[in-house]
């Protein structure tokens, strides 16, 4: 991440398209947690919720800010884990079932 | 060898243990050591947690001791030359050599698991520790057995000009 | 609201989830196993190599091999599995959500749960990392290994530790060229018997360098690479070129911690295994009661560490329940610890073990 | 065709009941149970889908359904993760662009 | 000399932000505090609505009004990406129940200025053509509109910033004194202090613990409304949509609806709005549980439930994440909004409810009125913080 200047353009966020100029201004501007950062530019708001690039922009975060990871990583996390599809959430087949 | 060859062949950097480090260990086997059979050559240099080849061997020439981390020692007076460690062991790290095997032929014992497999009397082309082509050799036999858990144990004989560089043969 | 009731819940049927299930089950419990995958033992099938360790490890045997074992004990036990579940969320610290086959949802109320969500891939990134072609070093594994698909040809692999080099062997295996392997670090990563081994299949090995750039016409046809002076940073002029298809990251892997936090397990951070990880104790048990941790997700180290572990969360989770006895739990616990000791012992687990030790303080500390 | 036939660890591969799945107007040929994303890229398909914002192509990333970058339209239904969906009998798979289409 | 503070908000969503913004744009000097990260609150777990079909006529109805023409101001002035969208919204009507009570309704809107007509079922599934079938008719006003939260603040926070506005995240407010001088002296977590002749209470559903700092109180509960977003997936119809179901209970107390226990339970009421992102945004319950901001089984479910029932075309469609946000209600549904009696310099700002998004401005403005004792051509008795009675200061 040497390069930055040269890759402001360079994809962070996959399923969001948000790039690294995007974050830094983010950061710039003053929000240096994951969380800001993913309320202010929607870089981990994606189909995928941050999997692949929250740890990557808790990295820059903290290279920028001087931050701990610990400090910008977030502690909490919303389910469902993965992607379900709502008729797969819909159904409650087997509930009846006793305890066996 | 150079200072500067032996940084550039350091394990930790080329991925391939030199000779200088393995003459520094007290298990490897010295070329000035002759033996009248393949004997075991252990390249095992770092501490990992392992030591299957002294469950393997028969006749107890492999310690590695109760802690597991010690790096295993060959009493290649009491080493057959079976192989058994060379198929048990995980990191592929153990041959069987012998420097004067005939005419002026080495011998070693390899594992390799690729496909296809040579075959017996096939020529190959014998490679060092980082690949390098370094003379011909030929298979000798190509032992694959249950016990060996598909790992197939390759025999190959060649020229004993470069007895210590040779460690494998180029995958066909 | 009805729910279904169990003694213990299993998320993730990888080594320690699986491992967890069969000790758990062999201590009395009544164990669900559940897994998102359709083949139960996780990154274990992925695993065609011999493991490290003793005879008390299993050492010797190949991860796959191993899984197969292990599959016939859960079997003979009688732990119930669940296949193609997808563990979405625990609430209330004992209730966990599951959606089963992609198509209807269940709860699942649990006395205990034990998470086993081992860890996801770490990414780096540079221009061009997002054209078809890079990937995961675990995804070309999983490509190779399960589906028996080549995800390329010629293969640059990022990243030189046990990971990076184990599926650069694969590869070999499976028939691809590895171009060449890069670390960014001035040391390879990876235990010297794995280099070895492709070093002498002729792959080279570019320590303190990196990935500048991957170019391509809408797939990879080439990485340039970049030398990386003692500070890290890139040396002009010192690009180059190699023609590659496929492009492996193996930098290191990250604790799956989404299920454990989000029921509200405390962090703490151990750079050394992965980041983040839910807080245990020597027992496995998380800050809260009913959750038990194990393998990856409690940090990140080996498959065989991992079944250890999982057999540690498993005894004790049935113990709690009361299902052995406090002398059977002692003595048991007494030879797993011992067993996970020796896998930590040694220049190698140094590290690990020391990281380990602080977050079992930080436990004592802070509960 | 980039099937591994042959491996020196696991063995021949073994035969398998093929299925026909419909790509992008396309017939091809898959093994039953395996996964569309191997399904794809045995038959030398790698660009899964091209994205919202730059219409960029995209493939398989991490390859068990966590990165979400291999997602599909399959049977008109967008988002579909590939690489942990298995193929069906005349399953209808489309190169998703953007967030896809209703149908 | 330097110039100390005039102005102390404590909270940061967005009620503090564009309040700290538009006491900026007069030359204030200005310090937000916030004991959360960036919209950590409810500002950022909410849905991101102008909207007017829910209001009954009076003075709710009216400040929306003019919180969306200060809007479009905004969006002139700050030249910004805020996702400013018109898609409308429709109110479905399931039976001839609902049907009579909201035609009435609509009727009484309508007389108030507001463009919005019932429509039938046929026109109904023009706009939203997977529309469930029983469905006998809707609402429809292209008034309603919608704005990014996210956005906003951030572009709210950018000006502000500009202007000389500070900002503090992260550090709790712990105590509010008041010094011999006249001052307010509020007390942060970090230690620091900051001294100012005005302190405005903006902390939303944790405004009565900061109003309990000096005394006062502001009788505002916490009312939990859990919400569920979609994946991002191509446009399912026109507009917004909304259930009259729970309307109808609110218009008319009594009134006979038929509800699940489990609708009853929660709160359960639709609303699916297509938010920035191009996700789809469908909540909410509303539950009594205090300060918990977790999510439940029963809550998420309840919430796809209700929306499959409305829309089984979104069975197909992934959910990607489940909140939960705090709206700070009030005993009458109004914002509270003013100095508290007796403590001269002290303005609550809170008790929004679900509506902070489309109020902040008018809030902003008419706070930034009051401090600036600029003549404001409207009585905010009604908004008033003494309107509760013996509450104020002793």
């Amino acid at each position: 991440m040497s390069d930055e200047n040269e890759n402001r353009d360079m994809l962070i966020c996959r399923c969001e398209e948000v790039t690294l100029g995007e974050i830094l201004d983010a950061i710039d501007e003053g929000f240096v947690t994951v969380k800001d950062v993913k309320r202010a530019t929607r870089a981990g708001m994606g189909l995928c919720q941050g999997r692949s690039c929250s740890r990557t922009i808790a990295r820059i975060i903290s290279e920028r800010t001087g931050k701990s990871l610990e400090e910008v990583l977030p502690k909490s996390y919303r389910y469902p884990v993965r992607p379900e599809k709502m008729g797969a959430a819909l159904s409650r087949e087997g509930e009846d079932e006793s305890n066996n | 060898m150079s200072e500067v060859r032996e940084k550039e062949s350091r394990l930790k950097v080329d991925g391939a243990v030199s000779l200088i480090e393995l003459h520094e260990t007290v298990e490897y086997i010295l070329p000035d050591e002759h033996y009248d059979h393949p004997v075991a050559v252990i390249e095992c240099i770092e501490g990992i947690p392992c030591n299957p080849c002294e469950t393997a061997c028969p006749v107890g020439a492999i310690v590695v001791g109760d802690d597991i981390t010690t790096l295993p020692v060959i009493d290649p007076t009491i080493c057959t030359g079976c192989g058994l460690c060379v198929a048990a062991c995980p990191g592929l790290a153990i041959y069987l050599k012998q420097q004067h095997h005939s005419d002026g032929l080495s011998y070693i014992a390899f594992p390799y698991e690729y496909l296809p497999l040579p075959e017996k009397g096939q020529a190959v082309t014998m490679v060092d520790r980082r690949g390098q082509h370094v003379c011909s050799g030929t298979v000798v036999r190509v032992i694959k057995t249950k016990r060996f858990d598909r790992t197939a144990i390759v025999h190959a004989t060649y020229d004993s000009a470069f007895y210590e560089d040779v460690v494998n043969m180029v995958r066909l | 609201m009805k729910r279904l009731k169990r003694d213990i819940v299993v998320i993730g049927s990888g080594p320690a989830g699986l491992c967890a299930a069969i000790e758990a089950a062999r201590s009395g419990a009544a164990v669900l196993l559940v897994d998102e995958n359709a083949k139960i033992g996780g990154q274990l099938f992925k695993q065609i190599h011999k493991f490290f360790g003793s005879a008390d490890h299993r050492a010797g045997v190949r991860g796959i091999d191993i899984g197969e074992q292990l599959l016939r004990q859960a079997e003979e036990l009688a732990v119930e599995v669940w296949l193609n579940c997808e563990a979405c969320g625990i609430f209330d610290e004992k209730t966990v959500w599951m959606v089963r086959d992609k198509e209807h949802s269940v709860a699942v109320e649990a006395q205990r749960i034990i998470i086993a969500t081992g860890a996801v891939e770490n990414s780096i990134n540079f221009p061009g990392w997002t054209l078809p072609g890079v990937m995961g070093a675990g995804a070309a594994q999983t490509m190779i290994n399960i589906h028996r698909v080549l995800p390329g040809h010629r293969v640059l692999m990022v990243g030189s530790g046990n990971v990076g080099v184990i599926v650069s062997y694969q590869l070999l295996q499976a028939g691809a060229t590895v171009a060449a392997i890069v670390e960014a670090a001035p040391n390879l990563g990876g235990y010297g018997v794995h280099t070895a081994k492709v070093r002498r299949a002729g792959v080279p090995f570019y320590t303190s360098h990196t990935v500048k750039e991957a170019r391509g016409n809408g797939h990879v046809e080439r990485a340039v690479l970049v030398k990386l002076d003692s500070q890290w940073n890139q040396v002009p002029g010192s690009e180059f070129e190699v023609e590659v298809d496929t492009i492996c990251i193996a930098t290191g892997l990250t604790p799956a911690v989404e299920l454990a936090f989000g029921s509200g397990c405390r962090p703490f951070n151990s750079p050394p295994l992965g980041g983040l990880v839910p807080v245990h104790d020597r027992m496995m048990k998380s800050s809260i009661d009913s959750i038990y941790i194990a393998g990856d997700v409690s940090g990140v180290e080996e498959a065989s560490t991992a079944m250890e572990e999982g057999r540690i969360a498993g005894l004790s989770a049935a113990h709690s329940l009361g299902t052995i006895t406090d002398q059977m739990f002692a003595e048991r616990l007494e030879q797993l610890q011992h067993n996970v000791d020796a896998l930590r012992s040694g220049m190698f687990g140094q590290k690990r073990r020391e990281a380990k030790d602080a977050i079992v303080r930080s436990y004592g500390v802070e509960r | 065709m980039n099937r591994i036939t042959d491996h020196p660890i696991l063995g021949p591969l073994e035969e398998a009941e093929m299925v026909d799945i419909i790509v992008d107007g396309q017939v091809m040929q898959a093994r039953k149970g395996e996964m569309i994303a191997a399904a794809l890229m045995a038959n030398g398909k790698n660009t899964f889908r091209k994205t919202v914002k730059r219409e960029e192509p995209r493939g398989i990333y991490c390859g068990i359904g966590r990165c979400t970058d291999c997602v599909m339209t399959v049977n008109g239904i967008p988002n579909v993760r590939t690489c942990v969906t298995e193929v069906e009998e005349g399953m209808v798979i489309q190169t998703q662009i953007g967030s896809g289409e209703w149908q | 000399m330097a110039k100390g503070l005039d102005v102390v908000i404590v909270g940061g969503g967005i009620i503090g932000l564009a309040g700290g913004y538009f006491l900026s744009r007069k030359k204030k000097r200005v310090l937000v505090i916030d004991k959360g990260g960036f919209a950590d609150g409810a500002s950022g777990a909410c849905d991101d609505m102008i909207l007017f079909q829910s209001k009954k006529p009076g003075i709710n109805l009216e400040l929306t009004f003019e919180s969306l023409e200060l809007y479009k101001r905004l969006i002139v002035d700050f030249d910004d990406e805020m996702q400013f969208k018109n898609l409308g919204g429709m109110v479905l009507i399931e039976n001839d129940a609902e049907l009579a009570i909201m035609e009435q309704f609509v009727a009484e809107q309508r007389s108030y200025g507001l463009d919005v007509e019932v429509i039938g079922q046929q026109d109904a599934r023009k706009k939203q053509p997977f529309l469930s079938d029983h469905i006998i008719a809707s609402t429809y006003s292209m008034m309603d509109s919608q704005i990014d939260p996210f956005h906003v603040m951030r572009a709210l926070e950018k000006h502000g910033l500009k202007l000389g506005m500070g900002i503090q995240r992260r550090n709790g407010v712990v105590a509010i004194e008041r010094l011999g001088n006249g001052n307010w002296s509020v007390v942060c977590e970090d230690g620091s202090t900051h001294e100012a002749p005005v302190v405005v209470n903006a902390a939303g559903a944790w405004a009565p613990s900061i109003a309990q700092m000096v005394g006062a109180t502001v009788p505002i509960v916490p009312k939990r409304g859990q919400i569920v977003l979609s994946e991002r997936i191509p446009p399912i119809g026109e507009t917004n949509l909304w259930n009259a179901k729970y309307l109808v209970t609110k218009l008319h107390k009594g009134t006979e609806v038929q509800m699940t226990d489990e609708e009853r339970e929660l709160g359960l009421s639709l609303a699916f709005t297509r938010s920035a992102g191009n996700t789809y945004l469908m909540g909410s319950t509303r539950e009594y549980v205090g300060y918990d901001k977790g999510t439940t089984i029963a809550g998420i479910r309840g919430i796809i439930d209700m929306t499959l029932s409305y829309l089984p075309k979104m069975k197909d469609v992934g959910i990607v994440r489940a909140m939960a946000g705090l709206r700070p209600e009030t005993p009458d549904g109004k914002m509270i909004l003013g100095e508290h009696k007796n403590l001269d310099g002290f303005y609550t700002a809170a008790g929004h409810e679900g509506d902070g998004i489309a109020l902040a401005p008018v809030t902003a403005k008419l706070l930034s009125d009051l401090i600036c004792g600029n003549p404001i051509d409207r009585d905010l008795g009604e908004l008033s913080p003494n309107r509760f009675g013996g509450m104020a200061h002793e």
